[in-house]
């Protein structure tokens, strides 16, 4: 009984692990996908009552439930709360005024990646998408983490907390990276597409799940983490306020962080999963590991997303300028 | 903005002869050649389409590799795509049926009517057919927006209806100006009532002009993107949709859907030529 | 009867209640176009002077979006790229149109042949949108059907990346997907011209050449500022092709602005962005329209 | 009867209709006659309640319907376009305002085929409209209009669009018509000769106003200014003075009744080319001048003579007695000979001849 | 001088023009007349270059031209639509066609005033084609045909676009400028008044073939069948059969010249309405009948006379002798005297008259 709208990223809805919940619960899923953490607030802001459940990144999740737009969570109402990692758990971006809003669900880190046959010596640094070499052969995710990427070059790490001055400095790189670019991806299926058809053989990526849909294909491709290091991230589902389904919505919420979700997403997408408790039961050992789950020191060495607050505007504006050129 | 009523007016044929060409062979092939390279540019990529919709390998890659229908076996099994097929349709459906019952009295008023603000009102009206639908659609939204009405394929439907308002009035103000003022006087004349000659006499002579601008309306509906783009809620249209998949890549199933859509629309286009061509005793 | 003496009851009635008819024609429309085009809009209008504040904007009364367009040099590029771009487009939809018009008028002889040829070009508006795009995506890729076509052939060994994902890609959509809006007027402004100008041209001793540039072009002229108008306003608007086949240099305004209500969810600035562009499009057609209506008084 | 009273329509700031007052009489054949824009279709449409009158009232057998819609007058008209709806066949044409007014199909398509017959066109209750010719439709749209039995049938330009042939005869059908079905008809043209062969009453109209009323053969030999000469047959002007010995026009003298026009006075003059004579060489008591050009015109000769600084027309009737050959010869000197009573006088203000 | 030597032109099935042979002395007004479809258009279009011949010559001068296109032939043009090209002043529009053959701008602009100045039009030289009434634009056309000084100039019903009174003056015109410029006009029309009215010469045609040529009052005074009699000015028709007494027709008996027609065939005959007289009750020699409608038309009045199974028509003169109150009344017992050298015998088979 009831029905659940998703406006999520691709993947999080697959039918392996909602289909059955769907025969389970009664509740009918349908997904409405975003390329970008910017697309959660104006989809929510142009009318309300549309979705049910959202899965913003927790650096974007601050605005949403300053502006009303998400419920708090009852976590008394989540049999498995308690198990998720408590640095989540208790993570800025979900917790406001002593209250919960969001579960969290996935993370990973947004690493590189390339074809190795189009590399005679595997890039590790940053600096190969400078490369005169890959003119027009570079792919770069259509966002404002290209501002971060962008500012770890210049040797600017602390990139959540740029001066004006080195947002100018990152948008200046960025021209220059220009010439090398071919396409600014604003999907993940858009980026598959670019490397499978040979367009581009260098790119930024959602760890896991881009290379996982390439190597479906028969297409080979290497994640790495340059030694600028890498952002990671973090989705939480969260319950649209004034939602008519928030029965669904809980229990689609124990589905996410039980085994069928944490391995269902972590299966299809190649992300790590925010309850290890579940993941150890129903991953391999094998997978278990390469998805980190054992290693908080991986997580810890990610520079993990976080809100700009006002600095927000400065970050988008030079993008947009950057793409505008 | 007579851009727009002459771009839609449908089809004028100039029965008259024209003195034979005293041009040799070689003007001949010149223009033969030109033209069919025009047309090749304007249909190899139809072609294409079609062609790549039977390929068995998933890459758009000369030559074809072998012969398939999966694509259309997948397009059939793909509820998703389906349903956007079905909201495209009621919507267009909808649509279509509001600007019809909006655009022809429009277009009568502009005709047979004067009144204060007529000028604007027909400014207004045929304003969204050179405008650029982005326009449309954003000031759209921030209406319902203000209204704080939720987004849905109702808000979709509106704003189409709204968009094409412009094709339907200025087909059928164009129909209605070629028609005789004096057959609706006639009529009144003989004692019949303003409905009455409405649906006896008005009507049966627009009519090729109401269905023509219908189905155009229809169509474009159908296929509508910037409007949509910003007034739908969770539902997607069939062009959202495939928008939204082409976004994530290239699929070969879209050549199916690709190739179907060819179909239909060749099928309506030969629908509205023969629905369109006046019968002798239309003609005014 | 004299002006000042009143009308009887019975025939003030009367003239009511057709006035009444008259209302009830016209007021479903007149309601439609005021509640969903003339009061939107205003809100744009309204929107334009508010300053965004999250999620939204906030009332406000400034012109400091307007400021902001006018001074960052990054909308600048973007207007003039965009400028570009639709001019092209503009130009490329002339060069194939114009002949083809011509040949239909002039050297078609059989009325079916005109017709047949005539709905060839205008039915591809009637084959999506979208799908007439992303043909050309599919064509144009590294190893797309032209690529992989040429080197089959034999033509070139590495694949030619300059096909897609730029502007020259963008310009090359736009002009395929439009062409039908410029071939229409041209077609319509051709027709119009009464054979006997050109029978008199040559009673006069003028050969085909000169005939045409002294006769012909100048009175098809009202046909292609329409055309030109239509096709110009139609690819400036455009904000798909951009994402489909445009590449890192590909954003153009109607993009910018979806961006101001998506992402960047900035609506006053987009707002602001969208009435510009929406003054900019009516200068153009009121002059195309003048220009159009100084050509037409002469054929009337 | 029908009577209009002070009927005036403005149009914004151009009077269409300017204060007419006119009685018809019942069973007249009326004409309304006057050059384009003269407010000839206005006036009509006022009667038929197409336009609403800006000031005045129109009334029919005594009633007032200024304000009726015209589905609600006892009045059809036939269109100049004849209006007839292409989409329905003849029969159901003429049915059509049977129709409409709640009549059962087998008894409107009965009154139909009478009213086909009466215009001679039974045969073709089956056919469209555009299957047949002009003069054929244009039956078909008096059918249409007399099928209702009104009590007065409007009539805009009824032959204007038939060739000079076709005109001809429908004006002998439409005359016979009318005794046959004794309505009221009233009639619009801008063509006098129509106007003079098929009229009781010829209304001439000008500037939105009516100018004169009268028979048609009292319109002709008695035309109430130049205008109405210069447009209700041919009349050639010209300027001159009474005096005591007579008409002073071109320097030269001739014979005119006394009271023809005001002495001492420069005023205007004509007569019909038609009722004087053309003398060689110069005769006594007439106007001599030389030819300037010929016209044939097979059962006459328009002679345009050149005396002084104008230019008159003489006919010539082509007879026996005066053969082609026996014709002046261009600048052949001649003398226009006007017998006094077809002297016609206008006065001084009198302008906007043909 | 031009001479069309079996000058045909195929459309396909249809035969435009069928055989003409035709020679057209220098400075003759020629006047090709004819109803609509006959080909009139056609063969001027041939001679200007406008479609080729399928068969036949012409010739100028005695030089071949068959082969050249428009632009070579010393031949110019007036459209009936004018062809004005709008985009260009009248002084651009008259200069067109000199500037071509290399004449210099000045010079241009003042052969093109001299012709302007010609038709009157000198002071509109600024003035765009949409701003010229029609009998202006009419005028410019023939200024920028004749200022390239053809040989010949062809007017394809150069006056049918004007209203009647802007037509008989432009008729004038006309004539005045042939006489003054002295070239050949050749001239076609359907209007058998304008042709009578204008031309040296008239060549009447039919279904592509001429039927008659002549000069007007020949043509008007002897057509050579009933087509022609019908088509130029007015003929009553009626069917009979010489006898030795007479005419035989509606069964009563009337004079006639013996040779008028074969004795013992039915035959059919005319005569001009206005050559007959008409007489109250019945008067031995004439045919005998019953008043059927009257026509009034100013200067004349047209009666319609029922006898047996025919109508005939009579034009009666509205003199002072024959007042409007002395016409016959319906109904009303009259008698056509038709002087017998004013009948007109076709053969049987002649058909198809107005
Ligand atoms: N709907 C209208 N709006 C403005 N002016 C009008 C309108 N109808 C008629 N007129 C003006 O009123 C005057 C009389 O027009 P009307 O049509 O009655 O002339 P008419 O005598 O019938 O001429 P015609 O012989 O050309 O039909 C004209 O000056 C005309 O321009
Ligand atoms: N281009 C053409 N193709 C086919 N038939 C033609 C063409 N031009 C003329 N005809 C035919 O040739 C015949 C003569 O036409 P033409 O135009 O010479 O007639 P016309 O005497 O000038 O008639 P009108 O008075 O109507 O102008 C007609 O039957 C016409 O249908
Ligand atoms: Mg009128
Ligand atoms: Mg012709």
């Amino acid at each position: 009984e009831g029905e659940l709208n998703l406006l999520t990223w691709e993947g999080y809805a697959d039918p392996s692990f909602i289909a059955p919940f769907e025969e389970a619960t009664g509740c009918t899923v349908s997904a409405t996908y975003v390329g970008s953490n910017d697309d959660f607030a104006p989809r929510l802001a142009a009318g309300g009552g549309v979705f049910d459940l959202v899965s913003p990144s927790s650096d974007s999740t601050a605005p949403l439930i300053t502006a009303g737009f998400v419920d708090p969570i009852d976590t008394s109402r989540l049999d498995r709360w308690d198990e998720l990692y408590e640095r989540f758990r208790t993570s800025e971006g979900i917790n406001s005024d002593g209250q919960v809003y969001g579960v969290p669900y996935a993370w990973g880190a947004i690493a590189f990646m390339y074809k190795p046959d189009a590399f005679e010596t595997p890039p590790r640094s940053l600096d190969a998408l400078m490369d005169p070499a890959l003119e027009g052969k570079v792919a770069l995710w259509d966002d404002k983490s290209a501002i971060y990427v962008a500012a770890r070059m210049n040797g600017d790490m602390d990139i959540y907390n740029l001066s004006d001055e080195q947002i100018a400095a990152a948008q200046e790189t960025l021209g220059e990276m220009r010439s090398n670019v071919r396409k600014y991806w604003s999907s993940a299926g858009e980026l598959v597409d670019l490397f499978a058809s040979g367009e581009v053989v260098l790119s930024n990526t959602w760890a896991g799940y881009q290379s996982a849909l390439l190597a479906e294909q028969g297409i080979e491709v290497v994640e790495f983490i340059p030694e600028e290091n890498a952002e990671g991230w973090m989705d939480s589902w969260m319950v649209v306020s004034g939602t008519p389904n928030e029965d669904c919505a809980y229990q689609f919420l124990n589905m996410a962080i039980s085994e069928a979700g944490q391995c269902g997403v972590a299966s299809v997408n190649g992300y790590s999963v925010a309850n290890p408790v579940a993941a150890r039961e129903c991953m391999t050992p094998e997978q278990f590991e390469a998805l980190h789950q054992d290693d908080p020191a991986y997580l810890d060495s990610l520079l993990l997303w976080e809100n700009l607050g006002p600095r927000l505007g400065a970050y988008t504006n030079a993008w947009n300028a950057v793409k505008s050129q | 903005m007579t851009v727009v009523q002459e771009q839609v007016d449908i089809v004028p044929v100039r029965a008259k002869g024209r003195r034979r060409s005293r041009n040799g062979l070689g003007a001949r092939l010149a223009w033969g050649g030109a033209i069919a390279a025009i047309l090749a540019f304007l249909y190899l990529p139809i072609a294409v389409l079609v062609l790549f919709s039977f390929n068995s390998g998933r890459l758009l890659s000369w030559p074809i590799q072998g012969f398939t229908l999966d694509w259309y076996r997948k397009l059939a099994s793909n509820e998703q795509l389906i349903e956007a097929a079905w909201n495209s349709l009621y919507v267009a459906t909808c649509s279509t049926a509001l600007t019809l019952i909006i655009g022809v009295p429009a277009a009568l008023a502009l005709d047979r009517l004067s009144f204060p603000g007529k000028g604007l009102f027909r400014k207004l009206v045929l304003l969204p057919i050179a405008l650029p639908g982005i326009i449309t659609g954003i000031s759209m939204l921030t209406l319902f927006r203000l209204m704080g009405a939720n987004l849905s394929l109702t808000t979709v439907i509106i704003g189409h209806a709204t968009a094409l308002l412009a094709v339907v009035v200025t087909q059928v103000y164009a129909r209605l100006q070629r028609l005789p003022r004096s057959y609706e006087e006639a009529s009144a004349d003989l004692g019949a009532s303003g409905l009455q000659t409405f649906f006896f006499v008005t009507l049966p002579n627009i009519r090729t002009a109401v269905i023509g601008s219908g189905l155009l309306s229809f169509t474009l509906s159908f296929d509508e993107i910037p409007v949509t783009f910003f007034l739908t809620g969770r539902d997607n249209t069939l062009p959202m949709y495939i928008w939204s998949t082409m976004r994530r890549g290239l699929t070969p199933e879209i050549n199916a859907v690709g190739a179907l859509i060819v179909l239909a629309s060749a099928v309506l286009v030969v629908l509205s030529v023969l629905l369109l061509r006046d019968k002798p005793g239309g003609r005014a | 009867m004299s002006l000042a003496e009143p009308l009887p009851e019975a025939r003030l009635r009367a003239r009511r209640w057709t006035a009444m008819r008259r209302y009830l024609v016209l007021s479903p429309p007149l309601l439609w176009t005021v509640v969903f085009m003339f009061v939107p809009y205003l809100t744009l209008v309204v929107y334009s002077v508010w300053r965004a504040e999250f999620p939204l904007a906030v009332p406000d009364f400034q012109f400091g979006n307007y400021v902001t367009i006018f001074t960052d040099p990054q909308y600048r590029n973007v207007f003039l790229r965009t400028l570009k771009i639709a001019s092209l487009v503009s130009l490329c939809a002339l060069l194939l149109a114009f002949p083809y018009a011509y040949f239909l008028v002039f050297r078609v002889r059989s009325p079916g042949w005109r017709l047949a040829l005539y709905m060839a070009v205008v039915a591809p508006l009637w084959v999506s949108y979208l799908l007439r795009a992303y043909t050309w995506k599919t064509i144009l890729g590294t190893n797309g059907i032209l690529n992989s076509f040429l080197i089959s052939a034999g033509l070139i060994d590495e694949p030619l990346t300059v096909l897609l994902y730029n502007q020259a890609a963008m310009v090359l959509t736009l002009t395929y997907v439009f062409i039908p809006f410029m071939v229409m007027p041209i077609y319509a402004a051709l027709e119009k011209i009464p054979p006997s100008l050109h029978e008199a041209s040559a009673d006069l001793g003028e050969g085909h050449l000169s005939t045409f540039f002294k006769v012909t072009l100048p009175l098809a002229m009202p046909g292609v500022i329409a055309g030109f108008t239509m096709t110009f306003c139609l690819s400036f608007g455009d904000f798909i092709a951009p994402m489909l086949v445009g590449g890192p240099d590909g954003q153009m305004i109607a993009g910018v602005i979806a961006t101001q209500f998506g992402a960047a969810l900035n609506w006053p600035l987009g707002s602001a962005l969208a009435l510009t562009m929406l003054v900019f499009i009516l200068v153009l057609i009121s002059a195309s329209d003048r220009l159009e209506r100084v050509g037409q008084g002469r054929l009337a | 009867m029908i009577e209009l009273t002070g009927l005036t329509k403005r149009f914004g700031e151009v009077v269409g209709v300017d204060c007419v007052d006119l009685r018809v009489e019942e069973g007249a054949f009326v004409t309304l006659l006057g050059p384009s824009g003269c407010g000839k279709s206005t006036l009509l449409r006022m009667i038929g309640g197409f336009e609403e009158p800006t000031e005045g009232t129109i009334s029919i057998d005594g009633r007032d319907v200024t304000d009726l819609p015209p589905n609600r007058r006892p009045v059809n008209m036939v269109f100049q376009d004849y209006a007839l709806f292409p989409h329905m066949s003849v029969g159901r044409n003429v049915a059509y305002g049977l129709k409409v007014s709640g009549m059962a199909r087998s008894e409107a398509a009965a009154e139909a085929r009478k009213a086909l017959d009466m215009v001679g066109l039974a045969d073709r209750a089956e056919a469209m409209p555009h299957q047949l010719s002009g003069g054929q439709r244009q039956r078909v749209a008096l059918a249409r209009a007399i099928v209702r039995h009104p009590k007065v049938l409007l009539l805009d330009e009824p032959l204007s669009a038939l060739d000079a042939n076709l005109r001809e005869q429908m004006q002998v059908e439409l005359r016979r018509l009318h005794r046959l079905v004794g309505l009221t008809f009233i009639m619009v043209t801008h063509d006098q000769s129509e106007a003079l062969a098929m009229s009781d009453r010829i209304v001439v109209m000008r500037d939105g106003r009516v100018v004169q009323q009268a028979a048609p053969s009292e319109l002709y030999d008695k035309p109430a200014d130049a205008y109405v000469a210069g447009f209700v047959g041919t009349t050639s002007f010209f300027e001159g003075e009474m005096t005591r010995t007579g008409l002073r026009a071109f320097g030269q003298t001739i014979r005119a009744p006394k009271d023809l026009a005001p002495h001492g006075r420069p005023a205007r003059f004509g007569y019909r080319p038609e009722k004087v004579e053309l003398r060689q060489g110069h005769v006594a008591d007439g106007l001599t001048g030389h030819v300037d050009e010929l016209l044939y015109r097979g059962d006459a000769v328009r002679v345009f003579v050149n005396v002084g600084d104008g230019r008159l027309a003489v006919d010539l009737q082509v007879t026996d007695r005066a053969a082609t050959d026996g014709l002046p010869r261009p600048d052949e000197a001649v003398t226009i000979v006007i017998p006094p009573a077809r002297l016609m006088a206008f006065g001084p203000a009198a302008d906007k001849a043909a």
